[in-house]
């Protein structure tokens, strides 16, 4: 009995004791770690809501507690019937009102709340150099990936989205096949990307991505989109303003050919004269949205990710082609046999298209 | 309750549709389905509504090429005035004169028959243009809605010809009354759904 | 169940049953199937617990959870909880209003025969081919894209069985419209009636919506309609639209009759009359009104504007309001009353906090700007199971031990009860308290798996040893099922001592016809007041002992359910294109369907008459359960 | 709970006094009908006389919808006593119709 009695404690504690440690999340991902305006306008909504209803729990649990402590039948005796009360008009109005008070508190910022998050007003202000001022970026969600297109720059990237800090970004949301939901939690709340129609809504980023563990915000499909729904992630890269600006140039340039030769023998076999991963994958970063039917490489070496699921080394990027249907079930990247002649990939050729993949960088 | 009970117009209740509980049950539980059968009404023209002129790039059909309004204007008569015809069949269901009742029925059948022989025509009509079912959103809005109203006449059609066929010796009693006094009830919901659609799918898609 | 059934023979039983149209058998029906899919909905809930155990588990593949998400979803609220409390309200509302039967036992009988054959129709996908995987909310561009027929069981199963529902549903308003008893007004009947009245009447407005838009899907998937086909100039908004002017009622057709059972027991068990007896009725006619004005706060981040979602999010918050009057005049009704601890007062008591904790986080998800956050996370994952277990569910479990003498004529085992009680709460807690925080840190649902590098590993684990605690608790439900059964004990009208409504005035379970003389009620609580008065019959008759007229049993709903049944096969198939076959099927499905529905209209049944002499007779103690 | 019908003895005057109602109503009924058929014919000629949209649509709904009311009240004896619950049903189904309707047009496109 004492040793089962010592068990549970200590079971209690190392629970209790997990939940600390767990605190908030991660910072990478947590909406409870707000990183952005967006995001901490909707903490504070939750930190008002959730004063509201703990009072609202709090009063009920005090009248709750005290009647099943005052008027239980072992305590009042056997045989005692209650009197019949039939009900208070007093009382009614009272449990009325307070509610619609504590409704009213929440209903402001409410009201305010959304009418603000939906102003996309200065979207379309242009400078007087003709440029816009504000960075509009066009999410396409696409079966199991996203792409990112940068309008004003001309240039395209996936998998990866790099904004700047400080500054209102907007986004134009589509679906390309079926519906997907854009969602940051530690940056925003989430914007569905519908099949039919484009969404619009802007979004801050205050904190740079560097200073996190991981280096990236975690961004996630929130809508259930099929199969490998789960693993429809992406990475969001925060620069400062300058560092934004370096990156779109060099996004901007020309890729420059593979300069190692296992690299080169990559970039051999992935152009159209190879296993023609190109017609899928463009390498450039300049380009339009919507084009490609997977993701743009031109990034890819600096990546965080592989698939936006898998760790960023050549390893990974080898299992990735080898067999994508094993790290995202229903995807639509054909298995190596379809691309190459029906035969899988020699380790050499892996290791060469892996080797190419990760060079292509655009940071220093 | 005695089916072998014979009635006179005498002894005949003033409101035999709902004179036992089976009759009001049956009253009050059909007049709920067509609550029911509003809303989903409803549901049908609201999709039309929002698919109304919707298609693929390039699409040939739209509402104010397509309809014509001769055809639906000769429907509309046709259906209003069986409903008259059927007001007159409870008229002298309530008179219990079951011959009369029998014989503006049969004219209330006949007039239903002619409108859904021209909604067949209209809609075969548009399935020669070239305007089919899976067109288009817009099609699909349109031939379900106007489709499904047509299954209701349908319906009430079968409804009423077994009625007629079924108590043509036996004359009305107690039992069938609320049966007779339903199904021409049914056929008014059917009329008010028709005011809808000459309204919202032909008049207004005319002007486009 | 009853001992007399069982002399007669296990063939006889179910024939017996397959034919009935007295809606205290069909009661049993509906309590027996629901009980068998909550079973199955829970084997798949656990199922998803362990495979969301870990990060990284690989106990399901990606594509079969996604299919055991959506039929949990789907089976539990279609398939286990509408149909448990359909079978509390077809066991004791009638009883409760004085009412020797339903307004249409006929329909009531086709009415579960369609749940149970739309129900079985539902669950056959996964022998045939793949359940269907788009969740239960089942959104047009994913399940148009679906492969396999899942989605066509989907839509042709709730078809069928949203039919069975919406019949249901007319049938208990006719029923409350015109067969209460003399004197039983409106303002005195019992509040379980009421909410039956109040869940009737959603039923009645919102399964068309349902109904059109399955009608929608399997047009585009099966006969090449475009309604939802963006390509076509179609639309996916509209399913989210027609599903949640349903969905959103449907919530309240869920929980209003499970507030209607804990109004019950609270009086009981409080040996006390309803506090605010008038607000209560009022406030759950007002919680119906506003149910179908707010169904866009499932849409918040579907992106309608602003305003939309601004209107939208002011008019789900009102309904804290009536819903609030309940709690404090529930928690009114025990104050000052004599509390006795039986196993349905356990759930009713429990249920106050939990319901109020999911209550809050739905206003909570109603400030649209927040719910950006929210929604698709595990908060409402969180919310909805707190309303739905800590509400729903707990309601079903308590109706279960309340009305089980009612139903069956023995009572459940008190100390087992409070077993299955406590694993359940304590579990459910577990389970799902934890599921807000995972929302919070970003967790989305529907997702069949999650890495290491999310943080959400050691929530995960306690939120399914939580689901393990459930678990046990059902299975020490069905112990005492089983145990009860076996044992036997009669027992006699109001088995709690503390009765109040009419139905316990009469024997455990009721005779056929239920009242051999019509009540007559003179006051709310009805039953109460007799006893208090000192009546020892525990009823004042309206009417003198004389002939009653009773509808005959009939084979006919089972053969035009089973009708629509074959038919579903024949369409679903048809869509293959290869198989010849499939057209016959649908055809021969249709001709079943229709023909018995032409045998039913061409054929009088004018039901039969008991006579005075049985009734006396049956007083002394004969036959019981209407076999002739 | 009695399922036999209580037969009406009348007398002979009462019957009569009964069947002239039924006529009046029947008259009344016909009344309603020529409207009927009148308002569907200025709805169609508005159309056909090519007004503005703006000017025809509220015009036909409202025809539309008179129509409704007679048809409602007239024909289907909706006002006559015993009807109030159906009544309150209708309504409601009417009130989650226009709902309904009312989203579908506005909000659908965003
Ligand atoms: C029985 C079922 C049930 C019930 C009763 C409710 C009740 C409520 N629900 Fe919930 N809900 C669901 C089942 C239910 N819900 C389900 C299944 C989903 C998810 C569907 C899916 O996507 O799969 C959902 C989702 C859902 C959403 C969408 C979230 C999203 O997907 O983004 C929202 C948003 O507003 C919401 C709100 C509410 C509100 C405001 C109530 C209110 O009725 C609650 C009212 C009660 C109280 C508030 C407590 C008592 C009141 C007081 C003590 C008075 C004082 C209180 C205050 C002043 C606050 N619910
Ligand atoms: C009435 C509705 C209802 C009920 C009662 C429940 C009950 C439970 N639900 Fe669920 N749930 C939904 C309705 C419901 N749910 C809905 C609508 C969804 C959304 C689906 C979607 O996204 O589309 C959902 C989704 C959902 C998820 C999220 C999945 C995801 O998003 O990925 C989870 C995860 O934890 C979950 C868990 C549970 C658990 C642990 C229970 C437990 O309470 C279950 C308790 C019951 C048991 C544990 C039964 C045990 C029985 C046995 C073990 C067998 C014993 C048998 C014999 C002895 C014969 N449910
Ligand atoms: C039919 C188009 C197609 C072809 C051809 C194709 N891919 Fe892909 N590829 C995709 C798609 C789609 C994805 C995104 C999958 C996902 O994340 O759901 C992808 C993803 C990838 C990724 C991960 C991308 C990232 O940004 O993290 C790599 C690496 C990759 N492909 C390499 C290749 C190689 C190497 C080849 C040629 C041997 C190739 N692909 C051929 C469609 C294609
Ligand atoms: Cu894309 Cu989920
Ligand atoms: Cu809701």
């Amino acid at each position: 009995m004492k040793k089962g009695l010592k068990n549970w404690r200590l079971f209690a504690l190392l629970t209790a004791l997990l939940v600390f440690l767990s605190g908030c999340g991660r910072e990478e991902i947590s909406t409870l770690l707000p990183a952005g305006e967006v995001a901490s306008d909707q903490f504070n909504m939750l930190i008002l809501s959730s004063a509201v209803m703990a009072f609202v729990i709090l009063v009920v649990t005090i009248i709750y507690v005290l009647a099943i402590v005052k008027f239980r039948r072992s305590k009042i005796g056997e045989d005692v019937i209650p009197e019949q009360v039939e009900g208070s008009a007093k009382l009614e109005f009272l449990w009325t009102a307070i509610p619609i008070v504590l409704i009213l508190i929440i209903a402001v910022p409410t009201v305010y709340s959304t009418f603000d998050l939906a102003d996309t007003s200065t979207m379309d202000v242009a400078a007087e150099d003709g440029s816009m001022t504000n960075l509009t970026v066009n999410v396409n969600a696409m079966l199991y990936w996203w792409e990112f297109e940068y309008p004003e720059q001309g240039i395209v990237t996936s998998q990866e989205l790099v904004v700047p800090t400080g500054e209102r970004v907007y986004f134009n949301l589509l679906a390309a096949d079926v519906k997907h939901s854009f969602w940051i939690p530690s940056i925003g709340g989430k914007l569905d990307a519908n099949p039919e129609n484009v969404n619009t809504f802007y979004l801050t980023f205050d904190k740079e991505s560097s200073e996190l563990e991981d280096g990236v915000f975690y961004g996630k499909c929130a809508e259930l989109c099929g199969p490998s729904h789960a693993l429809m992630d992406f990475k969001v890269k925060t620069l400062s303003p300058e560092d934004f600006d370096q990156w779109v140039a060099a996004m901007q340039e020309e890729t420059p050919p593979a300069e190692e030769t296992l690299a080169q023998e990559g970039e051999q076999l992935f152009g159209a004269d190879g296993a023609g991963c190109i017609a899928c994958h463009a390498t450039s970063g300049v380009g339009k949205g919507g084009v490609m039917q997977g993701p743009n490489v031109a990034t890819f070496g600096d990546r965080n990710r592989v698939a936006g699921i898998l760790e960023h080394n050549e390893e990974e990027v080898k299992n990735w082609i080898s067999d994508p249907q094993k790290y995202k079930p229903g995807n639509l990247m054909p298995s190596p046999k379809a691309l190459n002649d029906g035969k899988d990939f020699t380790e050499q050729e892996l290791d060469a298209l892996a080797a190419y993949l990760m060079s292509l960088s655009v940071e220093e | 309750m005695d089916l072998n009970k014979k009635y006179t117009p005498q002894t005949w209740p003033d409101h035999p549709e709902t004179a036992t509980l089976e009759g009001k049950n049956k009253f009050v539980g059909f007049w709920l389905l067509l609550a029911a059968e509003t809303v989903t009404f409803a549901s049908l023209f609201a999709t039309y509504l929002a698919l109304k002129d919707k298609g693929p790039s390039g699409m040939e059909f739209t509402a104010s090429g397509l309809f014509e309004l001769p055809l639906v204007f000769a429907m509309t008569m046709i259906l209003l005035t069986s409903s008259l015809t059927s007001v007159y069949a409870m008229y002298h269901m309530k008179n219990h004169n079951f011959k009369a009742m029998q014989a503006w029925l049969g004219i209330t059948v006949l007039l239903g028959l002619v409108f859904l022989g021209l909604e067949i025509y209209e809609f075969n009509h548009y399935v020669h243009l070239g305007f089919g079912y899976t067109n288009s959103a817009f099609s699909s809005a349109f031939y379900t809605l106007v489709g499904t109203h047509g299954a209701h006449v349908l319906f009430g059609l079968s409804w009423f010809i077994a009625l007629m066929l079924r108590n043509a010796k036996r004359g009305l009693n107690m039992y069938n009354a609320p049966k007779f006094y339903l199904a021409a009830l049914y056929w008014h919901f059917i009329d008010v759904v028709w005011v809808f659609i000459f309204t919202v799918v032909y008049l207004m898609g005319v002007i486009g | 169940m009853s001992s007399i059934a069982q002399k007669k023979g296990f063939g006889a039983t179910v024939w017996d049953y397959m034919t009935t149209v007295d809606h205290k058998k069909i009661a049993i029906l509906y309590f027996i199937s629901g009980g068998l899919f909550f079973v199955i909905g829970g084997i798949e809930a656990m199922m998803i617990r362990i495979q969301l155990m870990k990060a990284g588990n690989d106990f399901l593949s990606a594509g079969l959870y996604n299919e055991i998400i959506t039929m949990h979803g789907t089976t539990m609220i279609f398939l286990a909880s509408m149909p448990l409390l359909l079978a509390f309200m077809n066991a004791v509302m009638p009883l409760q209003i004085g009412a020797r039967d339903v307004a249409f036992p006929f329909l009531n009988s086709l009415g579960f025969w369609l749940f149970f054959f739309g129900g079985i129709f539902l669950n056959l996908s996964w022998f045939l081919g793949g359940a269907p995987d788009a969740g239960w909310t089942n959104y047009a561009s994913l399940a148009m894209a679906s492969e396999g027929h899942g989605i066509d069981f989907y839509t042709l199963g709730l078809t069928i069985s949203g039919f069975g529902t919406l019949i249901a549903g007319i049938n208990f308003l006719v029923t409350i419209i015109n067969m209460r008893a003399p004197g039983m007004t409106y303002m005195r009947m019992p509040l379980f009636t009421w909410t039956t009245f109040v869940a009737s009447a959603l039923i009645l407005l919102a399964f068309p919506p349902l109904t059109i838009g399955l009608f929608f899907m399997v047009f585009d998937r099966l006969f090449g309609a475009n309604f939802f086909d963006v390509a076509m100039g179609g639309n996916t908004i509209i399913w989210e639209h027609l599903f949640w002017i349903f969905g959103h009622p449907e919530v309240y057709i869920l929980i209003l009759p499970a507030f209607g059972i804990f109004s019950e027991i609270f009086a009981i068990f409080s040996r006390k009359r309803l506090f605010g007896y008038t607000a209560l009725v009022f406030a759950t006619i007002l919680i119906g009104f506003y149910g179908f004005m707010v169904w866009a706060h499932h849409m918040f981040t579907v992106g309608l504007g602003p305003t939309a979602n601004a209107v939208f999010a002011l008019a789900t918050m009102i309904i804290a309001v009536p819903t609030g009057v309940k709690i404090f005049n529930w928690l009114l009704t025990i104050w000052g009353g004599s509390i006795s601890f039986t196993t349905p007062m356990l759930y009713a008591i429990a249920f106050i906090p939990s319901f109020v904790a999911g209550g809050v986080t739905g206003v909570m998800q109603a400030m649209a700007p927040l719910d950006y956050q929210l929604h698709d996370s595990y908060f409402i994952v969180a919310h909805f199971h707190y309303v739905i277990v800590g509400g729903v569910v707990l309601a079903i479990l308590a109706g279960t031990h309340l009305y089980w003498p009612k139903m069956f004529g023995t009572m459940l085992n008190e100390k087992l009860g409070k077993v299955t009680f406590w694993f359940f709460l304590i579990g459910f807690h577990l389970t799902f308290f934890i599921q807000h925080f995972l929302g919070l840190m970003g967790m989305p649902r529907r997702v069949y798996t999650f890495g290491t590098d999310q943080g959400w590993d050691a929530y995960n684990l306690i939120s399914s040893v939580g689901a393990l605690f459930m678990a046990i608790g059902v299975i020490v439900l069905v112990i005492n099922v089983i145990l009860t059964t076996i044992k036997n004990e009669r027992v006699g009208n109001d088995p709690w001592g503390d009765g109040r409504t009419l139905e316990w005035a009469i024997p455990s379970p009721p005779p056929f016809y239920n009242f051999a003389q019509t009540p007559l009620v003179r006051g709310l609580d009805s039953y109460w007041i007799e006893k208090m008065e000192g009546n020892k019959e525990g009823m004042v008759y309206a009417e003198p002992l004389g002939d009653i007229h009773m509808p005959n049993g009939s084979f006919i709903p089972v053969v035009i359910s089973f009708g629509m049944f074959v038919a579903s096969f024949g369409a679903l198939y048809h869509m293959d294109g290869d198989k010849a076959w499939a057209l016959p099927v649908l055809i021969i499905g249709l001709a079943i369907t229709f023909g018995s529905m032409l045998v039913r209209s061409l054929k009088d049944d004018l039901g039969f008459h008991i006579t005075k002499e049985e009734l006396l007779r049956d007083a002394k103690g004969g036959n019981k359960d209407g076999s002739k | 709970m009695a399922h036999d019908v209580h037969t009406p003895t009348r007398s002979h005057t009462e019957y009569e006094y009964l069947r002239r109602q039924r006529s009046k109503e029947m008259r009344s009924q016909l009344t309603s009908f020529a409207i009927m058929i009148f308002l569907t014919l200025i709805a169609f000629t508005t159309v056909s006389a090519g007004f503005s949209p703006y000017l025809i649509v509220p015009i036909i709904l409202l025809l539309a919808a008179i129509q409704v009311v007679l048809q409602l009240y007239h024909f289907m004896h909706l006002s006559n006593k015993g009807h109030g619950t159906v009544a309150f049903f209708m309504f409601s189904g009417m009130f989650v119709a226009f709902i309904t309707v009312l989203t579908f047009v506005t909000i659908v496109w965003w």
